[in-house]
């Protein structure tokens, strides 16, 4: 069993009865994995305290999101779940430009990462 | 419609890793971490062999490989929400992030694997990196572990969050677990964004029909005026013909024109049909993501000036404070 | 693309505006410094403009969607345009032009604060035009992220940065959400197309039951995409944030990135069909168009809940920021009202606007935005100096206590916008309401309706108290005075004025809606011959002829048609 | 085309000659013109209201004003000129048209139309006129207010006026509510004008919560009315109504069904509260403490005339029912006493002016119930004008003596110098009101009083004659006002801040820097000390504005007789009512449904009445007139004959021998006290039954209603503490409690 998938023709598969080797019992343990990921940044999210942190989390469930579209993606034999994934990745990477940035300002302001330190706003 | 797992299965999995999770979770005392992670895997490795146990004996198993790329990115998160310094957490992340690149290899996403590996490992990931250590002060060498602040070492909330998070994962696999069968694939819709993708390679089913020896030396495949081949994605077909004798360029003799087999070997490959689906489908999405880079840019500009401010505030108000003390 | 390139007019002219803006606001000149004000109203004016005339799109679920979403846009961003002015880089600009300090571009953050309005106001009408999942996901992050530096930045104070970092993390978190039920709405559905899904849930739907990818993959979008309108549970982040952020920033949060999601649920909603299709009792689309039961039952108890959570917490509030917070709950509670009445069918005669819950939907957003941005702007022109110099506006309910003697225009503002959220009659909110009101009754949510009322009534605890505030009672001892930046009593007195004026055009701007809020007639076909009509005669299908595709081929762009014949 | 909607006036110009509603009978499209007359006390309001806020001090907004509803008049006449007569519908905004089904009454349409036919030109006419007069009046009275009450009095005077045209020129009910309810706001906002004094505050309360339970009952009427219909469309209604009175014509009194007969009751109840009849008269004389001129537009010449109005207007719904018109009958006629008898035992003379319309108005319903809609209007008319004339005189005085009202307290005010014309105004005000013959007065009061005896109804023999009784008392205490203040000894005290019916800063004129130095340098010989007060006084002889208006007036109140000989069956009048909706079943005398339906109904002249074995309608003149001579001879004897002094006359003598009657009268009838009696002393055990159950549920629930929400918010605060985690943590409980939701109902 190798690392890469067989490159069977995607063309040639649109045609055999079952595609070879994404069935649907493939595709959930793909996921599975993935439903993991997104509740594991979801904990992560409501449990870490350090702002970076939280936003790893988030990069985390964006993570879950990508694996879960390139399954799809297989599984379905197009490469639409594909590109989403790029353009997933774009926004990711514009997210945590800014966050990082916002989060450096805040660490300026308080000297603490630590997202308890916001809450004067309430009620 | 069959259970791909069963349900206990499946939920005993679900309690197992959120146990897990919620044992790993750092505390103020000593807390069973080892024991959380193991319970944690446990969980998940019920959840995937569970899944496995109802597959048909040869053809529905995932690759091996699967399972070894699982456990390091699940473990991976797992130490991102457990470890109290956030550079490990940070490193953790990017050991999730190659085993996840794995996974699309398997899945024959080979291009999003390295430019997942490029983007989020190479680029992302490392600015993570420098703005820890930016905002960190750095460990004195003989008190390691006090020095990471409270705020990193106990987590907030474990209980409450290992039980939503887990709740939410239970009614996640279950609509997962269960929609699977349920989903068809639309072959026709592949085999029609395969055509297209393999409408633009003309040359190469060419050079492929010419190695296959399935025509002959002189024959080329039949271009429409619009220059595309005539593929037939049911029979496997695609038009060839001869050149037009008059020599008009481009012009076939369209008595000549028959239909031949595509050979096995040919397919549009995946880094092709990926940048034909990226390009020719989602055009505007590109420009679109171009300009949210652009802006993201610009916040990460403004919101750094606006730390410069910062500072020179403070440096003022530190002067105007010392001047007054220095009146009185 | 080309065809589809006409319909981006608009957002293309934006785009340019903002990079015009930012350039102009490099200028070492203070004359062409504060143009960018003006560049930034322009370019919304043309955008605006070609709105109006551009066609409705023909590949989405709500095709009409595409002109109204943006001229309302335009029309309510020029405002907030107006109304933004000074926000940032105020006191620098003073000591530029007094000469104490130099024009230096490493500090000027006003140019980028306009781009980054454009940017956002580009975003939400991308929203409108998406046609795609990927294209929406882009176009909801191009509107929020903008949205959370200005709120970071727009006063000088902590509060701004704690609103922001608020913002940002809990709308990373909701991005999250729905982009995981983006990808499993395309798991499920096998496309990311927005009418193929739309076919795709319908031809499920008829079979039996909606996949449960899609079905989880649909909840968890429509949940996520509820931060942008603040719907419960998504909602805790409004108070604090409005509270925390300048207050033209938080008349900008409570219209743009609302518009943006409610475009986004809208076109989510209608991808499921509507439950109550029914024409004189008789379901006539078949029992596929249905808002699906799961969808419909959470979004209606999302609908009761956010209504409650929203008056009743604003009942409570002495900041008038943070009660508007609460109130602009309340108000995404109501438009969820219209949301499940569903939608007007695309035939042309027998709908009208008192039976489309999706024209009252975005009927409502203008009215809402109108009026909120009265109150926000009253707040905005009202200022005092904190004890470091710092130019602080008004927010507690003290602080525009008599305002109509110490200051009509504000005032008065504030009375009319205050009793047109409140939907009083005549004034415009009331239309709005009455929309939302009749919607709901013709589509036989009484239960809904009856919350509905139950809560305009809570609502008028809290409005009343501010146009008592600011008309009954004597002004004393307020140490807030008018701003000195005139275009924002201006924007104010616009939008007040426009809750009175728009009432006569209450009529045109109606009928717009309705004609918005019209469903394309492919997700309507939803019995398998219905599908099948509406495969064969609705969408361009890419080989059907020489190619022989199978069918259900995607027609996701024109060109495709193009290339293929 | 049913979608709600307004749309922009000159947008609609065109649309009057839309199709698109039902309409009954010959009804033509009118003209666009006619929204002006509407339109125009709008932009009024409008154009104050800016120069309100424009802190506008000078007397722009009053010339404003009286240029906007003069031309608003003038086009009420143009309007009288082409419409009169005929009927027509112009529609200038289609305002509300709310389909909720494709059935009967399953469609709400109220347009922003206007119904014209006579009936609405006459009340135009007199209303915008009135309007235009007392506008003019109001900005010389109003004079020393100058600035934003100025502006705020004159933006409310417009709003009144576009009100009562909504009301009068409306083509359905819901128009009619709109503008009944728009005068109401007016009214309390002019009533409570000088909002520091606190009776002017609780008047304007009064008159507001009493004027609800009259709009509750109209607003049901209306409901009913559309239930019942299917339509609030007059055009609708009459027509189908008209099946009804056929029916009652022809004796079949039970094919008209319950609900019909509900509706106009409903509708009476609303036309007693706006038009001050038993039992919500109290909040009319309240209501003077109101500034002069609101006193005399809207509390005695037009807007308590709405619920004349509103009987007019639906006539042939009143028609349909068996009891409405006799009970209209009974009231407006007890009313019409009451009122009197109060009126003869005041001193303030404006309260007694206040008493006075409240009576009138009850001859007015009379009228109407007597079958004589013809004679109502023609009182409504005449009564404009000369009560208007009335309360013009009153206001001069209270403007000239620093808010004195009290007839005891002055004296000869005709003979003071530059008084002359305001004495003759007032002469001819209550040569009219005391039904001298040969007035307006007369002639209008004696068309009702004689169809009292004319009509067939339960009891109207004796209705007449109490209306009869109430004439003579009206000419008592008309003179009894005449000879008190306007002739005899030239004497008078000036009013204070204090006890003063007048607005505040008008008593201050007399006493500011600016009045005192005004007073002191025209300091003249006719000035009177006034004991107790410090400095001297000098009356305040009206200026050019208010006489011009009251010689108008005065000129107007004598013309309003010549209608009368205009045309046969009683002249113009009656001749516009018999043109309009108001008209009764047949030309000549009838009687009410409920005799037509028991068959006592004798068609042509025996179900005539008789007075003295004569024609009621010529007997009447003299009758009536001998009444009223008595009555002002009765005053003559007891107020001006040898009365030295302002405060004493011989009446005074009279009142011992009265007993405690007078006192009683002076006190209203005890109406107050015997409203504790009747209503509070017996109910007392039972109110505070009723108030436990009150305090314990209906309050509980009110209660409940306003805690409720305080309450959630206490509970729901902490989950808005303020923290990133507790919010994230909130976020992903709704998220799992969403898919766990979805997830139970899938499986």
């Amino acid at each position: 069993m190798s690392l890469l998938a067989a490159s069977s023709p995607v063309w040639m598969l649109a045609q055999a009865a079952p595609p070879a080797e994404m069935g649907s019992i493939t595709l959930a343990h793909y996921l599975v994995v993935s439903a993991v990921m997104f509740c594991l940044g979801v904990v992560g999210f409501l449990t870490r305290r350090n702002l970076i942190v939280m936003f790893l989390c988030t990069e985390m469930m964006f993570q879950a999101a990508g694996i879960a579209l390139v399954a799809f993606s297989r599984f379905h034999l197009h490469h639409t779940g594909q590109s989403f994934v790029i353009f997933v990745l774009t926004v990711a990477a514009a997210e945590a430009a800014m966050a990082l940035a916002l989060v450096v300002l805040l660490f300026r302001k308080r000297e603490s990462l630590s997202a308890g330190e916001w809450r004067d706003l309430r009620g | 419609m069959g259970e791909v797992i069963n349900p206990f299965i499946l939920y005993a999995g679900v309690v197992l890793g959120g146990l897990g999770v919620l044992l790993a979770l750092p505390r103020k005392r000593i807390s069973p971490q080892v024991i959380g992670g193991l319970l944690g895997a446990l969980g998940v490795g019920v959840l995937l062999i569970g899944l496995g146990l109802k597959a048909s004996p040869e053809k529905q198993l995932p690759n091996v490989y699967f399972y070894v790329f699982a456990a390091v990115a699940l473990g991976g998160c797992l130490r991102v929400i457990t470890h109290p310094r956030p550079v490990y957490a940070a490193l953790y992340f990017i050991l999730t992030i190659l085993a996840s690149a794995g996974m699309y290899l398997i899945l024959a996403a080979e291009f999003m694997a390295f430019a997942l590996i490029i983007i989020y490992a190479g680029a992302i990931l490392i600015t993570y990196i420098f703005v820890i250590m930016l905002a960190t002060q750095a460990p004195a060498e003989d008190e390691e572990e006090a020095a990471a602040p409270e705020y990193d070492q106990v987590s907030r909330e474990p209980a409450l969050a290992a039980v939503c998070g887990f709740v939410l994962l239970a009614a996640l696999s279950t609509m997962v677990v269960r929609g699977v069968r349920g989903i068809e694939v639309n072959r026709g819709q592949a085999a029609f964004q395969s055509q297209e993708a393999m409408e633009r390679v003309p040359r190469r089913l060419e050079r492929a029909l010419h190695r296959a020896k399935a025509i002959s030396a002189d024959e080329a495949v039949y271009l429409t005026p619009d220059g595309l081949p005539v593929i037939d994605m049911h029979t496997g077909t695609v038009v060839v013909a001869r050149p037009d004798p008059t020599g008009v360029r481009g012009a076939f003799a369209e008595a000549s024109r028959r239909s031949v087999a595509i050979p096995s070997s040919f397919d549009a490959r995946n880094v092709e049909s990926l940048a034909f689906d990226f390009l020719n489908r989602h055009p505007g999405a590109i420009e679109l993501a171009g300009v949210i880079l652009l802006m993201a840019m610009l916040g990460a500009v403004v919101l750094s000036r606006r730390q410069v401010e910062l500072d020179e505030e403070a440096k003022a108000n530190q002067s105007r404070r010392l001047s007054a003390e220095g009146e009185a | 693309m080309i065809e589809r390139l006409s319909l981006l007019y608009p957002e293309i002219v934006l785009f340019l505006g903002a990079c015009l803006v930012m350039v102009i606001g490099l200028s070492p000149k203070r004359e062409v410094r504060s143009l960018c004000g003006f560049a930034s109203a322009g370019s919304l004016l043309i955008a605006g403009l070609l709105a109006i005339n551009t066609s409705a799109g023909n590949t989405t679920p709500l095709p009409g969607l595409l002109p109204y979403v943006k001229a309302i846009l335009a029309g309510v961003g020029l405002l907030l345009v107006l109304l933004l002015s000074g926000v940032v880089d105020r006191r620098d600009e003073e000591e530029i032009a007094a000469g104490r300090r130099a024009f230096s571009a490493m500090r000027s953050n006003r140019a980028e604060f306009h781009a980054f309005f454009l940017f956002s106001l580009m975003g939400a009408m991308l929203c409108a035009t998406a046609d795609d999942l990927i294209w929406l996901f882009l176009a909801l992050e191009l509107t929020s992220l903008p949205t959370y530096v200005m709120v970071a930045v727009s006063t000088r104070g902590t509060r701004a940065q704690e609103a922001g970092v608020k913002y940002f993390f809990l709308g990373a978190l909701g991005a999250g959400i729905f982009l995981y039920g983006f990808a499993l709405l395309y798991g499920g559905t096998g496309s990311t197309n927005l009418a193929q899904i739309a076919r795709e849930l319908a031809r499920q739907g008829a079979a039996g039951d909606i996949n449960p990818i899609a079905m989880a993959g649909l909840m968890l979008a429509v949940v996520g995409v509820s931060f942008k309108i603040a719907a419960v549970p998504m909602h805790f982040y409004t108070p604090d944030v409005y509270q925390g952020a300048a207050a033209p920033v938080s008349a900008m949060l409570a219209f743009v990135p609302k518009t943006a999601g409610f475009v986004t649920i809208l076109t989510l909603v209608s991808c499921a069909g509507w439950s109550y299709g029914f024409v004189d009792g008789r379901d006539v689309y078949g029992a596929g168009f249905a808002l699906p039961a799961e969808l419909r039952i959470a979004l209606w108890v999302i609908a009761a809940l956010t209504m409650t959570v929203g008056n009743v917490m604003a009942v409570l509030q002495t900041s008038i920021k943070r009660m508007l917070g609460y109130s602009s709950v309340a108000h995404s509670g109501y438009m969820l009202v219209g949301v499940l009445a569903g939608a007007a069918a695309g035939e042309e005669s027998g709908y009208s606007f008192a039976q489309s819950g999706v024209a009252a939907v975005l009927f409502y957003l203008l009215v809402y935005g109108v009026g909120n941005l009265g109150a926000f702007a009253v707040l905005a022109s009202m200022e005092r100096r904190n004890p470091d110099g710092e130019l602080v506006e008004a927010d507690e309910f003290g602080d525009v206590r008599g305002l109509c003697r110490s200051s009509p225009l504000a005032g008065w503002t504030m009375v009319l916008s205050a009793l047109s959220l409140l939907g009083l009659p005549p004034l415009l909110g009331f239309f709005g309401k009455f929309g939302l009101f009749s919607a709901g009754i013709a589509a036989g949510d009484y239960a809904l309706v009856v919350i509905l009322g139950l809560n305009s009534a809570i609502a008028a605890f809290y409005y009343l108290r501010l146009v008592a505030v600011s008309l009954l009672d004597e002004p004393q001892g307020s140490t807030y005075a008018p701003t000195t930046i005139l275009a924002r009593p201006l924007a104010g007195a616009v939008s007040a004025l426009g809750v009175i004026v728009l009432i006569a055009f209450a009529e045109p701007l109606m009928q717009a809606a309705t004609k918005a809020g019209r469903v394309a007639p492919m997700t309507l076909g939803v019995s398998p011959e219905g599908v099948r009509r509406a495969q064969t005669t609705e969408l361009p299908e890419p080989g059907t002829g020489d190619r022989g595709a199978p069918s259900g081929a995607p027609a996701p762009e024109g060109e495709h048609d193009g290339a293929g014949h | 085309m049913n979608s709600g909607s307004i749309i922009p006036v000159l947008n609609l110009l065109a649309a009057g000659a839309e199709e698109g509603h039902a309409s009954a009978g010959p009804v033509a499209h009118g003209p666009w013109w006619v929204a002006l007359i509407v339109v125009l006390p709008m932009l009024g309001a409008m154009l104050c209201g800016a120069a309100a806020a424009l802190k506008v001090r000078s007397k722009l907004p009053a010339f404003l004003t009286v240029g906007l509803l003069g031309a608003s008049c003038a086009l009420a006449v143009s309007m009288y000129l082409e419409l009169a007569g005929g009927r027509s519908i112009t529609v200038s905004y289609r305002w509300i048209d709310f389909a909720w089904g494709t059935g009967e009454g399953q469609r709400l349409v109220a347009n922003f139309g206007f119904y014209i036919d006579s009936l609405t030109c006459l009340w135009m006419l007199f209303v915008t006129g009135l309007a235009t007069l007392i506008a003019l009046y109001a900005s010389e009275y109003m004079s020393h207010d100058q600035g934003v009450g100025y502006c705020r009095f004159f933006a409310a005077f417009n709003l009144f006026v576009f009100s009562m045209a909504c009301l009068v020129m409306g083509d359905n009910l819901l128009l009619l509510y709109l503008g009944w309810e728009g005068v109401g706001l007016c009214s309390y906002l002019l009533i409570g004008y000088f909002y520091k004094r606190p009776a002017a505050v609780a008047a304007a309360k009064k008159a507001f919560i009493v004027n609800r339970i009259g709009d509750l009952a109209l607003a049901l009427g209306t409901m009913l009315a559309f239930v019942h219909f299917g339509s609030v469309e007059y055009a609708v209604i009459f027509a189908k109504a008209q099946p009804y009175i056929e029916a009652i014509k022809s004796g079949h009194l039970d094919q008209v069904p319950f609900v019909v007969q509900v509706i106009p009751l409903l509708f009476m109840v609303g036309a007693f509260g706006k038009s001050a009849q038993l039992p919500l008269y109290v909040w009319l004389p309240d209501a003077m403490e109101g500034p002069t001129p609101v006193s005399a537009l809207i509390h005695a010449a037009t807007m308590v005339t709405a619920g004349v109005y509103l009987i007019a207007r639906t006539y042939p719904i009143f028609l349909c029912s068996e009891y409405a018109l006799p009970v209209v009958a009974w009231v407006g006629a007890l009313t019409a006493l009451l009122a009197a008898t109060i009126g003869m035992a005041q001193f303030d003379i404006k309260r007694i002016m206040a008493y006075s319309t409240v009576s009138q108005l009850g001859y007015m319903f009379a009228g109407l119930a007597f079958l004589s809609s013809a004679g109502a209007a023609y009182h409504v008319f005449t009564h404009a004008f000369f009560k208007a004339t009335l309360f013009l005189c009153c206001g001069a005085v209270m403007h000239g003596f620093a808010g004195q009202l009290d007839l005891r307290k002055l004296s000869g005010v005709a003979f003071m110098k530059g008084w002359g014309i305001v004495g003759l105004a007032m002469l001819i005000g209550c040569l009219n009101l005391a039904g001298v013959p040969f007035t307006a007065g007369f002639f209008s009061k004696d068309m009702i009083l004689a169809e009292s005896f004319v009509t067939m109804g339960p009891g109207y023999q004796v209705l007449g004659w109490v209306l009869l009784l109430t004439a003579g008392l009206t000419a008592y205490y008309t003179f009894r006002v005449f000879f008190r203040v306007f002739v005899g000894p030239k004497t008078f005290e000036p009013g204070d801040e204090l006890h003063a019916h007048d607005d505040h800063g008008h008593d201050a004129h007399g006493h500011d820097s600016r009045g005192d130095a005004h007073a002191e340098a025209e300091h003249g010989p006719a000035g009177h000390a006034a004991p107790g007060h410090g400095h001297d006084f000098h009356p305040h002889a009206p200026g050019w504005a208010i006489n011009l208006v009251l010689l108008i007036l005065a000129a107007a109140s004598i013309a309003a007789a010549l209608p009368y000989f205009m045309g046969e069956h009683g002249g113009w009048v009656p001749k516009l009512v018999h043109e309009s909706s108001a008209t009764t079943i047949s030309d000549g005398h009838g009687s009410t449904a409920a005799f037509l339906a028991s068959g006592l109904h004798e068609p042509g002249a025996s179900a005539h009445g008789t007075l003295f074995g004569q024609d009621p309608h010529k007997i009447m003149y003299y009758v009536s007139g001998a009444i009223g001579a008595v009555g002002i001879a009765i005053a003559f004897v007891l107020h001006y004959a040898g009365r030295k002094t302002a405060g004493t006359s011989r009446a005074d003598a009279l009142v011992p021998a009265l007993g405690p009657v007078a006192g009683w009268a002076r006190r209203k009838w005890l109406v107050d006290e015997l409203y504790d009696a009747l209503v509070r002393t017996p109910l007392w055990v039972l109110s505070h039954v009723f108030h436990l159950i009150d305090k314990l549920l209906i309050d509980g629930l009110v209660n409940l209603f306003g805690w409720l929400p305080r309450a959630a918010a206490q509970r729901l605060r902490p989950t808005q503490g303020g923290d990133l985690h507790g919010y994230a943590a909130g976020m992903a409980v709704g998220l799992g409690a969403v898919l766990i939701l979805v997830w139970m109902l899938i499986l």
